[in-house]
């Protein structure tokens, strides 16, 4: 493969994760959405601003949204880790 | 990627009409809408406006921090 | 661009504009099937048929759908166009 | 487009499954269905398909026009 | 066509048909997760743990899910082939 | 299929901690998890993943035989 290709091919790579990204990122937004508003908003709709005490819910459970999803990504990453390293070892053990 | 932008905020809007029909639509005696179900449905257009407007300013103020890496990153690999 | 090819970009663009809109409305569709059952069948299921009362709700239940989604619509087409115009005007401004 | 279709079958399908089983499978001391279950199962399938071909025969009346005029532009399209 | 093409085809059919059946069979387990988690999960989370109780009515809600998914897939397949002969019995009859 | 993979994990995840933000965040006095929420996102976690692995697993079961036959059409198809 020659440099340019190699280039064209990580931009490509560099693109396709973007891609994956924005859609991951609109797809929790649109959690976060649904989810804050079960939480914050009462469908009896009085008015049609968003008032002091709603207002002040949606900010706690938007950051309350983002540490469990926080808490949650670096747990799974710590187990992925383990099953990583048990597969590496068992490799090697096989490999003797 | 306006191709993305069309189909989110068709998105929206039909996430929008199922949510407000849901909450708003109780009385099926008729077959329009009622003025009660008529100023619960604009009521609930509007908030939902304001409280998605908050959530994407949260959510914004979130990521730039995150984007501002990854722009660099594609302007490096492009300026190669 | 040829003739040709402007035909062409032109009845590939009517393509997935139609496309688009068959996806929108298979979505719309579904938003309704589930959300006419929730306001009109109970989950009893004591006969197989749909009886009259709730075939009349049923008619009923898509006929408000449809004016809730027109409603909505008018709406953000009025905002959108209120955003455009402020735009433009600020677009007039900085050109001066 | 039959891609589409095959598509959109098999989501009414599973749909309908997941339905059907939410609303009938309530005894959890058994391993198969319950004949309660089984007869709730099939009711609640054959209702469900007449209340969709319902819906669908609203909506076909509801774009009807709507298709009619972008059929014409199609064809408009085709035949320059 | 020539035979190395038609080969061709015929894998790339099968690759296709492999992609949507694991799309499906991906949509399915989610729909499964999801409502056995409604039916046997209580929301208290009280231990980490998935105890006794839960794991047998785990295992049966697959079961069971399994079974209303056979039957009715059987009464849909019914349905289909009763709407294919009354079609080719029309086809006949108009063809005389 | 690696790509799927991915794709897959994502909504794992993503869905993992919707469910866990909603059945264990309750209280919007504060802004930080409390200690009871924190807790109850640590079990709900850890019970999830055994709970989809036991699924996964009578679903792998249930799907060797269909798998099975595929497979060898493919190998069958590849070999002509």
């Amino acid at each position: 493969m020659s440099y340019f290709n190699q280039q064209q091919a990580a931009s490509n790579q560099t693109f396709m994760q973007l891609e994956h990204e924005m859609e991951a990122m609109t797809d929790v937004f649109n959690k976060i959405i649904s989810s804050c508003h079960t939480k914050c908003i009462p469908t009896k709709y009085s008015e049609s601003d968003l008032n002091k005490a709603e207002s002040v819910c949606v900010d706690r459970c938007f950051s309350k949204y983002m540490i469990v999803q926080q808490q949650i990504g670096s747990k799974l990453q710590e187990l992925s880790q383990n099953v990583q390293e048990m597969n590496a070892e068992a490799a090697a053990r096989a490999s003797q | 990627m306006e191709e993305k932008q069309v189909k989110d905020s068709l998105r929206l809007y039909h996430n929008l009409v199922e949510r407000c029909f849901l909450d708003c639509a109780n009385d099926f005696t008729t077959k329009t809408l009622t003025a009660k179900e008529e100023a619960c449905v604009n009521k609930c257009c509007d908030k939902f406006l304001k409280y998605s407007a908050r959530i994407g300013q949260r959510f914004a103020e979130q990521n730039t921090a995150m984007v501002d890496i990854q722009q660099q990153l594609i302007s490096e690999n492009a300026s190669q």
